[in-house]
C-alpha cells in the first residue's frame, strides 16, 4: 500500500510539476471536438446527429493519446528496471500509474464534458448522461489503454501503435456508451447500461494490471 | 534615436523610467470603465428588440474587439524580439498572453450568455464566433508551449516564433472562417456588420472601447514590470530595490 | 553469496562467454574484465535478472535483490535531485529521513542542487545521483555497471573509500570498469572476450 | 542539393526499416473512421452526411500523430547537433525530413483514401475529389506540421503539445478542403479551390522551413 | 586557431566560469578539467557555437566549423553502423569509398558489426561508432567531450596514437577528460570550478 502511495505521489508530482500536463488532454479534447463542426457544417441539427458519436471519438483519443507514455520515460531513464529489480510488484506499480493518469488526465474530461455537450448541440438529459458515462468508462479506457503502453513501451516510436493496438479493444465501451447516451435522450431507463459500464470496469481493474504488469517485466528483458 | 530605443530596452532602464506610471493610468482606465458602465447601464434606454439584454453589448463588443488587438499586441513583440532581441519584448510578450486570453474567454462567455436571451442558444457555429475560439486556441497554444518550455532560456524565442506563425495565419482562418460559413448554410443568425445604432448607444460603447484599451494597457503594463522583476530577481538592483521598499 | 555455474551466453549469434563458473564471498569485490562489446553488461544483467537468455544456473545465497546500476542510471530528469533519491530508497522499502538525504548529497557533493531538477545536471552529477543509493539502502551485494565513468577524480576516492567500507562491513560488490578500481582490499576478475 | 538527397534516404532508410512506420499512421486513420459509424449509428444517409468531414479531421489527427516524432530522435541521439554544427542549412534539412516524411506517411493516405470513402458511403465523385484535395493538402499539413514537431522537439511530452500548437492552424485547409468535396458532391465547379490549397502550400513551403528551421537552431541551444 | 578572451557563463545563477582567456594553437591540444558540474560540457559547447548563453569572444581563426562529440553522441540507433558513418561524413560534405569506411571501422574494431543496427552495440562500441568521424573526415579542430570514457585499454591507446598524429599534421584538439590523456605531445590545460 505504501509502495501505491508513494508512486502515486511520484507519478503526480511528474505531471504536475508542468501545469501544461493537466490541461493539454483537455485543449487537445475541446481543439479536436471543434474541428468536427469545421469539417461536417455548422447546422445544428447534423452536428446534433453526431455528437455523441464526436465527443466518444474525441475522448478515446485524448485517453489515449497521454497513455502513450505512461511507462515511456521509466523505460527509457532506466526507472522501470529499477522497479522489476526492487522485486515490488509490477501490478501494484501499473494501478498506480494508471491511478495517477486517470486523476490527472480522466477526471478533468468528466468535468468538462458539459460544456463541450452545450457546444455540439447535444441536449441536456444527454449531457448529464455523457458526463456520468464517461465517468464511468474513463478509468476502464486508462486501465485498457496501460496494455498498451507496457506493450509498446521498448518501441522507439509507440504513439500510433498504440492506438491502434488499443482502439479496438474500445469497441464495446464505446458501443455501450453511446447507446446509453441515445437511450437517455429518448427517455429510456439507463440502470442497464450503467450495470455493464461498472462490469466492464471491474473486469479490466482485475485483468488489465496483470497484463501490463506482465509486458512491463518482458520489456526490460534486454 | 535608436540608442535612446535600445537604453528603453533594457530592463533596468524601462523599470526605473516607468516607476510613477501606474497609478495614474489605473486611475484613468478606472475612470473610464466606471463612467463608461454607469452610462451604458443605467442611462441608454433598453433595445425596442432585445430589452436590456442588449446591455451585455457593452462587455461584449470591447472584449471582443481587445481579444484581437491583444493578438497583435503579442506578435509585435515577438517580431521585435526575433529581429532585434529585445529581452524586454520577449517580457512583453510573456506578459501579454495569459492577458489576452483571459479577454478572448471574456468575450466567448459574454457572447455566450449574450446569445442565449437572443438567439435561443449558448453557441452557434458562425463564422465569428468559430474564429474567436481559434483566436483563444492560439493564445493557449503559445501558453502551453511557454509553460511546458519553464525554465529554458529558448523559451521565449520559440513562443515568438509560434506567434509570428499564427499572426500569418490569422487573416487567412477569419478569411476561410466567413467563407465556409457562407458556403454552408443561409446566415439564420447574423452579426450586422456595422448596427445602425443610434448615438446614445454608440457613444457609450465608444467610452467603454476605451476604458477596456486602457485597462488591458495598464494591466498589461504592471504584469510586465513584474515579470522584469521576477526574471531579473537575482541581479543586484532588483536586490537593493526590494531591499529599499 | 553468489554461486555461477556454467553460465554461457550468446547474442545475435555471436557467443558472449560460455561455461563461466565464479563464486562471490562476502567482503570479497569482483571486477569484469573485458574490451568493448565483449559481455560485461549482459553478464551483470543476467546476474540480476534482467536478462534471461542465457544458460547455466545462477544461484543467489541471499533474501534482498542486489542494488544494481546500469548504464541508464533509473534517474527521472523532471523530477528534482531529493526526489529521485528518495524513491530509489522507496523501492527498496527504505523510508528515509531528511537528514541522512542531506547528509549522503552533501558527501556526493550535491549540496544546493537537492530542488534541481536532474534534467540540469551535468552528465556527472546525475551519476552521482543514481549513486546515492548505495549508500543510502541498506544491501549486502552491489553490481554496478562502469559506476566510475563520468565521475571526477574525487568523487572516484570517495567512491572507492565507500566501497572498501562496504567490503569491510560483509558486503560484496560486482562491478565492471575499464580502469583499475583503486580500492585496498583484493579485488578478483573475471575476463570476458 | 546532395545534402538534401542524402538526408532524404537516411530518413527512408529510418522509416522503411520498420514497416510498421508506414503502416501506422494508415491503420490509425482506417481504425478512427471505422470507429465513427460505431459511435454514431450505421445509417448510410446521415453517414454519408457528415463523410468529409470525418475523413478530414482523421487524416490531420493521423498527420499530426505520426509528425510528433519527426525530429525528436534526431535531437535525443544528438544528429541533430551534428547537422547544426556542419553548418548545413537547416531549412534544407527541414525540407528533407518532412518530404520524406510525407512519401512514408501523406502519400498512402491519398491512396488508400478511395477506399475509405466507400466505406463511409461518399458518392463516387465525391471521392476522387476527396484523394486530390488530400493530395494537394496533405504536403501543407506535413509542412505545418513540422512547425510544431521543430517547437517541441526538445521537451519531455511533446505530442499532445503539438496537436494544440497546430491543429488551430490547420482551420483554414480543413474548411477549404470540405468544402471543395462538397461543392463536386453538390456538381459545382471545384477550380477555384484548388487554386486556393496550392496556394496554401506554396505559402506554407515559403514559411513553414524557415520558422521550423529557427526552432530546430533553438532547441540544441542548451 | 581559436582565440577566447574574457569569457563567463552563469547557468541557474551559479557562475560556471569568468573572465577565461586562452588560445589554441596548430599541434596543440588543450584539455579542459574541472569537478563534475564545473561546466566543462558547457565550456565545450560554447566554444563550438552550440551554447550562446555566454560573455566574451570566441574566434575561431578557421573556415570550416571543427569537428565535436558530446555526451550525445550522434548515433542513429536505427540506422547500422556503416549507415551511421557515411551520413556523419555526408553531413561534412565528405563521400566515402566503402574501403575507408572498412578500414576504418577495422580500426576501430567494429569490423563485422558493418550491416547491425546501432541499438544491438554495447556502450563502447556505439562510442567509437561517434569517433570514426574524427578518423574519416579531414579536420583542423578537434573538440571532444569526454572521449575516453566507455572506451576499452585497446581503444584508449589506438585513439590517443591518432590524437597524436592529428598534432603532428598541424591539428588542434581541445577536449574534456577526468583522466589524464596519455599522449607524448605537452598538453596544456584549463581548470574549471
Ligand atoms: C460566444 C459568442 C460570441 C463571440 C465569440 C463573439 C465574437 C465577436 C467578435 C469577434 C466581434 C468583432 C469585434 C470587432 O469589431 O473587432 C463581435 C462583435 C459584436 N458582437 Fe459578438 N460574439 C458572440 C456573440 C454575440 C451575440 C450573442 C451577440 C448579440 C446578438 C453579439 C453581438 C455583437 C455585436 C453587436 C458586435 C459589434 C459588431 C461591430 O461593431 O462590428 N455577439 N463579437
Ligand atoms: N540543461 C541545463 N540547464 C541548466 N543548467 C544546466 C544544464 N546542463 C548543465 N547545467 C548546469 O551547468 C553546470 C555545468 O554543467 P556541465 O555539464 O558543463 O558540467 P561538466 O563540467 O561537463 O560536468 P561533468 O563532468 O559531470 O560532465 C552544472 O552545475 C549543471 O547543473
Ligand atoms: N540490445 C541488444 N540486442 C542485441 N545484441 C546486443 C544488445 N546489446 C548488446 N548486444 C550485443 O551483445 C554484446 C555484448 O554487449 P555488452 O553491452 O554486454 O558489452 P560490454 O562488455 O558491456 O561492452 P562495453 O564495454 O562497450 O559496455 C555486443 O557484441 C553487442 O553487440
Ligand atoms: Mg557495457
Ligand atoms: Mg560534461
Amino acid at each position: 500500500m505504501s509502495f501505491f502511495l508513494s508512486s502515486v505521489a511520484r507519478d503526480l508530482r511528474v505531471h504536475i510539476r508542468k501545469p501544461s500536463e493537466v490541461l493539454n488532454p483537455l485543449v487537445f479534447f475541446a481543439v479536436v471536438i471543434s474541428l468536427f463542426p469545421l469539417g461536417i457544417g455548422p447546422s445544428p441539427e447534423q452536428l446534433s446527429l453526431v455528437a455523441p458519436g464526436i465527443v466518444w471519438v474525441a475522448a478515446l483519443l485524448a485517453t489515449l493519446m497521454s497513455m502513450d507514455l505512461l511507462f515511456r520515460s521509466d523505460y527509457e531513464d532506466g526507472s522501470l528496471e529499477q522497479v522489476v529489480l526492487s522485486g515490488q510488484s509490477l501490478v501494484v506499480f501499473t494501478l498506480a500509474k494508471v491511478f495517477a493518469h486517470w486523476l490527472i488526465a480522466g477526471l478533468p474530461l468528466v468535468v468538462l464534458m458539459p460544456v463541450v455537450g452545450l457546444v455540439v448541440f447535444l441536449e441536456v438529459d444527454g449531457i448529464w448522461t455523457l458526463a456520468l458515462s464517461l465517468l464511468l468508462v474513463s478509468p476502464t479506457l486508462s486501465l485498457v489503454g496501460s496494455i498498451g503502453a507496457a506493450l509498446t513501451v521498448g518501441l522507439p516510436r509507440g504513439g500510433l501503435l498504440v492506438t491502434i493496438l488499443i482502439l479496438p479493444l474500445y469497441v464495446p465501451v464505446l458501443i455501450l456508451a453511446t447507446a446509453m447516451v441515445q437511450a437517455s435522450v429518448s427517455g429510456s431507463d439507463v440502470t442497464g447500461y450503467i450495470y455493464w459500464l461498472l462490469a466492464l470496469l471491474l473486469l479490466a481493474l482485475a485483468l488489465a494490471p496483470l497484463a501490463a504488469g506482465a509486458s512491463l517485466q518482458l520489456s526490460v528483458d534486454e | 534615436m535608436f540608442n535612446w530605443f535600445h537604453r528603453l530596452g533594457s530592463p533596468r532602464t524601462f523599470f526605473a523610467m516607468t516607476s510613477s506610471w501606474h497609478p495614474w493610468l489605473l486611475g484613468l482606465a478606472a475612470c473610464v470603465l466606471v463612467g463608461g458602465s454607469v452610462w451604458a447601464l443605467l442611462y441608454v434606454p433598453p433595445d425596442y428588440q432585445q430589452g436590456n439584454s442588449v446591455r451585455i453589448m457593452y462587455i461584449h463588443v470591447p472584449a471582443a474587439i481587445l481579444a484581437q488587438s491583444g493578438y497583435m499586441m503579442m506578435a509585435g513583440a515577438a517580431i521585435v524580439y526575433l529581429v532585434w532581441r529585445i529581452k524586454l519584448a520577449d517580457m512583453a510578450m510573456a506578459a501579454v498572453a495569459p492577458l489576452g486570453a483571459s479577454i478572448t474567454f471574456l468575450a466567448l462567455v459574454t457572447g455566450a450568455i449574450w446569445g442565449k436571451p437572443t438567439w435561443g442558444t449558448w453557441w452557434v457555429w458562425d463564422a465569428r464566433l468559430t474564429s474567436t475560439l481559434v483566436l483563444f486556441f492560439l493564445y493557449v497554444g503559445v501558453m502551453a508551449l511557454r509553460s511546458a518550455m519553464e525554465g529554458r532560456e529558448q523559451a521565449g524565442r520559440a513562443c515568438a516564433i509560434l506567434s509570428v506563425v499564427g499572426l500569418v495565419n490569422l487573416p487567412i482562418i477569419k478569411y476561410s472562417v466567413d467563407w465556409w460559413y457562407t458556403l454552408h448554410q443561409p446566415a439564420s443568425f447574423k452579426l450586422t456588420e456595422k448596427p445602425a445604432m443610434p448615438v446614445e448607444m454608440w457613444l457609450p460603447l465608444l467610452v467603454m472601447v476605451i476604458g477596456y484599451y486602457l485597462f488591458f494597457f495598464t494591466v498589461w503594463f504592471m504584469r510586465l514590470r513584474n515579470e522584469i522583476l521576477v526574471r531579473e530577481q537575482h541581479t543586484d538592483w532588483v536586490r537593493t530595490w526590494v531591499s529599499d521598499r | 553469496m553468489l554461486q555461477v555455474k556454467e553460465l554461457s551466453c550468446t547474442r545475435d549469434q555471436r557467443p558472449l562467454f560460455s561455461s563461466l563458473s565464479f563464486a562471490v564471498a562476502p567482503g570479497e569485490l569482483l571486477q569484469v574484465v573485458g574490451a568493448n562489446g565483449s559481455g560485461k553488461s549482459t553478464l551483470l544483467r543476467c546476474l540480476v535478472g534482467l536478462y534471461t537468455g542465457f544458460e547455466g544456473e545462477i544461484d543467489w545465497q541471499l533474501e534482498e535483490a542486489p542494488l544494481y546500476l546500469g548504464h541508464r542510471a533509473g534517474v527521472k530528469a523532471s523530477l528534482t535531485v531529493r526526489e529521485n533519491v528518495t524513491w530509489l530508497a522507496r523501492l527498496r522499502g527504505v523510508l528515509l529521513n531528511p537528514d541522512d538525504i542531506q547528509r549522503s548529497l552533501s558527501s556526493l557533493r550535491l549540496d544546493g542542487y537537492d530542488d534541481v531538477p536532474c534534467s540540469r545536471l551535468s552528465e556527472g552529477q546525475r551519476k552521482r545521483v543514481a549513486l546515492a543509493q548505495f549508500l543510502l539502502c541498506p544491501n549486502h551485494c552491489w553490481v554496478m555497471d562502469e559506476p566510475l565513468s563520468a565521475i571526477d577524480n574525487r568523487g572516484l576516492e570517495f567512491l572507492t573509500g565507500r566501497m572498501s567500507e562496504h567490503l569491510d562491513n560483509g558486503g560484496a560488490i560486482i562491478l565492471s570498469s575499464h580502469q583499475p578500481v583503486p580500492v585496498d582490499r583484493p579485488v578478483s576478475s573475471v575476463t570476458l572476450g
